[in-house]
């Protein structure tokens, strides 16, 4: 019996359909089908100004905006040849980390709801509304931030931002081990999640699976670590891995990695307070910097042509390993913008991690997915 | 035995007709005052209050639990309509009520609308065989505990009929889930309740809470009580076992294709059931309407104690089943039956046989009282 | 693959226990009776500082710690009187959501001009703002906006000039600028003198001054135009780029100066 | 890798039919093969060189012609390479990724149903984001997102 799981049901998460056919409780084949949330974002990404760009990458992921803001800008300097001044790089670390942090929460809360918890997930939901204040105090909106251009940040930290982001990171610490006795502490927590959805490392890559779902198979791929960009190179923090991989691992995996987080964005906090600076280059192309100029026609107005070029960027967004490839031909929008969703990768392998399991199961394996369906349609 | 609410509900009924009779002439004014009429609508209005009360009580128990639930999750619960959201409830009824009732176009009609019906009428059936305080009660049956059981099982039955009538696959995977988990929790419920019937020696709710009088049975049947706890847990699809609405998976299991009043009584049932569980776990372990001999007979004997300490006691343990709710995650099928299968039904023979420990160990000459078995 | 044999987990597992989230919800229970994190929105406002301070401090959150809300993008504030009508926010616009109508007060050849803004298109990007040369076009932390009808959630000037006066609280997070920008440059030998960049300038910054008619030489034709050039007043300028788009022999080019 | 070693590498396999082997930042190099070399260089790259993932499939359309580039990582060297190779626009075939790597079928479903690449002997050639039956390839620049008219208006509507 094939049964269509979405697009209106509350395992998805948003809107994709997954096919399930099961044999009594046991699934035999399963097809993700995805779409209903496409909305051409590369497409109009081609008709927009480079910084313009940016409130569409918040849109692309709902939850994790300013990761998608870093991915998309750091493309796109590369191809306008661009350099950022270094206290943008460390602002740009500090919200990757708090915007991992959000996530993170916010897919604990999600997961734990699919499993029949309600608590954590208004413990969750009431967490990431401490980040949420943070991201707002500099960046002025909640969710879709629009904080990042094309040589840098909008505008510097707010005064006393840092300590008020210390108090926030004092306060989350605990609530981390909350999480753990609700989830970790509860025997029904393991006898639902151990051996679920299982993959090996090896599965994983010919998979193309990436992020927390490959780190808890057990290898320690971080591109943080491996490709360091920002200012990764500069921060102590550990990769956190497990074994199994299955949900648990997946669950222990996400939870040290919020963990992490909370030490690296200390690190950075340290050192945004010892150093100021300018947050945007200077030497921008006209129609970089704001004002915009009116535009024409792809040049049509442009008597200096900008040298062309093409930008690739790769992040480890809190979902898995995102990446961004710009190609600029010199005009005031990006000739073809191409983005690379990790969640787009997980999903793809979702039949040879489904098959074999029950109906009850899925909801527990996909959310350990941790889907965004904003990103994977794009 | 004639209960005290009947003859309330009697004295009433004798009024009214009384007065509504003396404005009319002979023969009328005579049939009015017959005993037949005057019983009558003893019994109409015996039924009204019965349904009234019990329906308050289960509103109130929804309210109380989205407040509990509430604070558990740091927040409030319901806070406009009323004070305190107390009338909230009423007012999703309401709105429920003046829904559309409408039906799939490919369901079974007969099942469709039976099931809902016979679900909540089944349920609402207990109260009037539940005692709530020693004489008030609907019918004082010697075999009330069994019937009550008897009547609490019917319910896989039409929640099965009205998942698989209303043609839709997650409603019927619910309703069939659903059944497996009733049947397999009903055999546990039963045994531990046995245990109970051993120690009390009858069938009679008004009895066994009467033998409680010295020693609640929760000291000697803690086994047994967690056995029944368990299996109303399970009774009652609550979280960690309420896998037949699992909305994560499912949708809203049996009853996703309801709405409006249909799933008003889904909705209601379900909390007559919570309520009637709560109950039962009360009147056999916890001593119904009785208090131990140390608390201060001023607290016990004001008018209507009995019912004041009945439903505290009611409300706590279901408090306690909100906290379970609030804390814990589902299990799944295959666990939850193997739960109840390989875990619940050992330890309920365990407890009969505790009980009859209990049982022999009364009769030693310490306690000088000669071994009984139904009184 | 779920046929894979269940290997031994490192992590150590609590053994047939459900105490601890139990015991924690519990804790968790007792302390939401001080203050539970749900705001009574409509009668309690997080806008309000002593209210967020009276929060932190039951709560033990670090909720709203400084000014949280005072940096919110909301709705717009327009000061209509030193718009300059330049019709830069609605250039920046990526939603396209800003139209520019006319408005009273300006002379009836050159009608001035100022944003109208269609709330059901914004996404408060900020870029307007950002934008506007003269300052007049700020956002507010204003953000209740829900509105019955569509045709009402466009917003004239008249009704941001509104928002404006009721000084509603203002975002005070500014851009930061590029310090160097860009200036207008003419490719003078195409310029035909027609005066349509000054005519156009928002801020009047362009003069048209004279020059040399240069002496035919024989057999040459001299290109028919008027004799002057545009020079810009670079200080004035708020690159907007109007004459840039009015001049119809494209002679005018962003560009720096050397 | 430095690209003239990954140049030196590829020579001996694909002779000819490697184009170039260019610098690309972060990343040991771009290279640009002839498409009839596709998949024994996607082999080659995986299974001699190691860059086992796949991340990225993406197509560019440049009016006469169209890109098809791959973008694989290599978690010994740890770094990425990108593959790219060029089709006529009137007849846009390529040899697909997916039996090399298996994480290539949803990304050439992808750049199928966006830029209209066909790739010949993929498992499962379907739409993923577009509806089925949809009849248009969105990323060709040929598909406008709305008249070139309204930019004019609005440029001009001082």
């Amino acid at each position: 019996m094939w049964v269509n799981m979405g697009p209106q049901h509350p395992m998805t998460h948003g809107l994709w359909n997954l096919k399930v056919r099961i044999d009594g409780e046991i699934i035999v084949d399963a097809d993700p089908e995805m779409g209903y949330l496409h909305r051409g974002i590369e497409k109009i990404s081609e008709d927009r100004h480079y910084n313009e760009v940016v409130t569409l990458m918040d849109r692309t992921c709902y939850v994790a905006g300013l990761s998608w803001e870093t991915l998309y800008i750091t493309a796109a300097e590369a191809a306008l040849h661009i350099e950022v001044p270094e206290r943008a790089r460390w602002i740009r670390m500090l919200t990757d980390e708090l915007q991992r942090i959000g996530s993170h929460v916010m897919w604990y809360a999600a997961f734990v709801q699919d499993i029949g918890l309600m608590t954590p997930f208004l413990y969750g939901m009431r967490d990431r509304d401490l980040i949420l204040d943070l991201f707002q105090s500099f960046t002025g909106a909640r969710m879709t931030y629009e904080y990042n251009r094309v040589g840098g940040v909008r505008n510097d930290l707010p005064n006393g931002f840092t300590d008020r982001a210390r108090k926030v990171m004092d306060w989350l610490m605990p609530r981390f081990d909350e999480y753990d006795a609700l989830c970790l502490g509860s025997d029904i927590f393991h006898r639902r999640c151990d051996d679920l959805g299982r993959l090996s490392a090896t599965e994983c890559i010919d998979l193309g699976i990436t992020g927390p779902m490959l780190r808890s198979a057990g290898l320690a791929r971080d591109l943080r670590k491996d490709r360091p960009y920002h200012r990764y190179d500069q921060v102590d923090f550990d990769v956190a891995t497990a074994t199994a991989g299955d949900v648990t691992a997946r669950y222990l995996v996400r939870m040290e990695e919020l963990r992490q987080s909370v030490r690296i964005v200390r690190q950075c906090l340290d050192w945004l307070d010892k150093h100021p600076g300018s947050v945007l280059a200077q030497e921008l192309p006209r129609w970089l910097g704001a004002p915009y100029a009116p535009v024409g026609a792809e040049g049509y107005l442009l008597k200096r042509r900008y040298p062309s070029g093409t930008g690739f960027s790769a992040v480890e967004e809190p979902h898995g390993e995102a990446q961004a490839y710009v190609v600029n031909t010199g005009g005031e929008h990006p000739y073809r913008v191409k983005f690379r969703s990790p969640v787009f990768a997980n999903m793809s392998g979702a039949k040879s991690y489904l098959v074999g399991y029950h109906v009850a199961d899925i909801p527990p394996i996909m959310g350990s997915v941790d889907i965004c369906v904003g990103e994977v349609d794009r | 035995m004639a209960t005290t609410l009947y003859s309330v509900s009697d004295a009433i009924s004798s009024l009214l007709l009384g007065a509504v009779g003396s404005i009319f002439p002979e023969p009328v004014h005579g049939w009015l005052t017959s005993t037949d009429v005057v019983t009558g609508l003893a019994v109409l209005i015996f039924c009204a209050i019965l349904l009234v009360a019990s329906m308050i009580n289960t509103i109130m128990l929804i309210w109380f639990e989205r407040k509990l639930l509430g604070r558990f999750m740091d927040r409030r619960g319901a806070m406009h309509v009323g004070y305190a959201g107390l009338l909230q409830n009423f007012a999703d009824g309401l709105k429920l009520f003046r829904k559309n009732t409408f039906m799939p176009r490919e369901a079974d009609r007969l099942g469709y609308f039976t099931g809902p019906t016979a679900y909540m009428v089944t349920s609402m059936i207990l109260f009037g065989i539940l005692p709530v305080s020693s004489g008030w009660n609907g019918g004082s049956l010697p075999l009330s505990l069994l019937l009550a059981l008897a009547v609490f099982s019917f319910a896989p039955l039409f929640i099965f009929v009205s998942a698989w009538s209303s043609n839709n696959k997650y409603s019927l995977l619910g309703g069939m889930r659903s059944a497996a988990q009733m049947i397999a929790y009903e055999v546990p419920i039963l045994l531990a309740v046995v245990a109970v019937v051993i120690l009390a020696g009858s069938f009679d709710l008004n009895t066994i809470v009467l033998e409680q009088q010295n020693y609640w049975f929760w000291g000697p049947l803690v086994v047994a009580l967690f056995v029944f706890f368990v299996g109303m847990l399970a009774e009652m699809e609550r979280i960690p076992f309420d896998l037949p609405e699992a909305e994560a998976e499912l949708v809203e299991g049996w009853n996703t294709e309801y709405g409006g009043m249909l799933f008003a009584f889904f909705m209601l049932a379900d909390y007559v059931r919570a309520l009637i569980g709560s109950l039962l776990v009360v009147l056999l372990f916890l001593g119904g309407w009785t208090m131990p001999s140390y608390v201060p007979t001023a607290l016990t004997s004001f008018p209507l104690a009995g019912i004041f300490w009945f439903m505290l006691k009611t409300y706590a343990v279901f408090a306690i089943f909100v906290w379970i709710r609030a804390s814990l995650p589902r299990v799944r099928t295959d666990q939850l039956l193997r739960i109840g299968w390989m875990r619940m039904i050992p330890l309920a023979l365990l407890s009969i046989v505790l009980a009859g420990l209990v049982v022999l160990a009364r009769c030693l000459p310490v306690f000088g009282c000669v071994p009984t078995l139904g009184g | 693959m779920a046929a894979s044999k269940p290997e031994k987990r490192p992590e150590e597992r609590p053994t047939g226990l459900v105490w601890k989230p139990l015991t924690t919800a519990a804790r968790q229970f007792a302390k939401s009776f001080v203050r539970p994190s749900t705001i009574l929105y409509p009668y309690e406002r997080l806008e309000d500082p002593k209210f967020r301070e009276k929060v932190a401090v039951e709560s033990g959150r670090p909720i709203g710690v400084g000014e949280i809300w005072d940096n919110y993008r909301g709705v717009h504030a327009l000061n209509i009187a030193t718009c300059i009508s330049c019709n830069l926010c609605a250039f920046s616009c990526p939603d396209l959501c800003i139209d520019m109508v006319t408005v009273p007060g300006g002379d009836p050849k050159h009608p001035k001009k100022c944003p109208q803004i269609d709330y059901g298109k914004c996404s408060y990007c900020g870029f307007c703002s950002d934008a506007c040369p003269e300052g007049c076009l700020t956002m507010t932390t204003h953000y209740e906006l829900s509105t019955p009808k569509r045709s009402e959630m466009v917003y004239s000037p008249q009704r941001l000039f509104e928002n404006y006066q009721h000084k509603l609280p203002m975002n005070p997070i500014r851009l930061a600028r590029p310090a160097n920008e860009d200036a207008i440059l003419l490719d003078a030998p195409l310029c035909i003198g027609c005066n349509a960049c000054a005519r156009d300038c928002p801020t009047n910054c362009i003069t048209m001054l004279d020059v040399a008619k240069p002496t035919a030489k024989p057999g040459e034709k001299l290109p028919r135009r008027i004799w002057k050039e545009p020079v810009v007043n670079d200080s004035d300028c708020v690159r907007c780029g109007t004459c840039i788009s009015v001049c119809p022999k494209e002679c005018l080019f962003w560009g720096t100066h050397k | 890798m430095k690209p003239e070693e990954l140049k030196d590498n590829l020579a001996e396999l694909l002779g000819p039919r490697l184009l170039a082997v260019e610098p690309f930042a972060g990343m040991a190099g771009r290279v640009r093969f002839e498409r009839t070399a596709a998949l024994e260089l996607f082999r080659h790259v995986r299974e001699v060189l190691g860059y086992r993932h796949l991340s990225m499939v993406g197509g560019i359309d440049w009016v006469d012609h169209r890109e098809v580039f791959y973008v694989a990582w290599s978690d010994e060297r740890k770094e990425y390479v990108l593959l790219s190779t060029d089709v006529p626009a009137d007849d846009p075939h390529l040899e697909s990724a997916a039996p090399v790597w298996t994480a290539a079928v949803w990304h050439e479903r992808e750049a199928f149903e966006l830029v209209g690449i066909l790739f010949d002997h993929h498992p499962d050639l379907r739409r993923l984001l577009t509806p089925e039956g949809y009849a248009f390839h969105p990323l060709l620049r040929s598909f406008k997102l709305h008249e070139p008219e309204d930019l004019e208006v609005k440029t001009r509507n001082v």
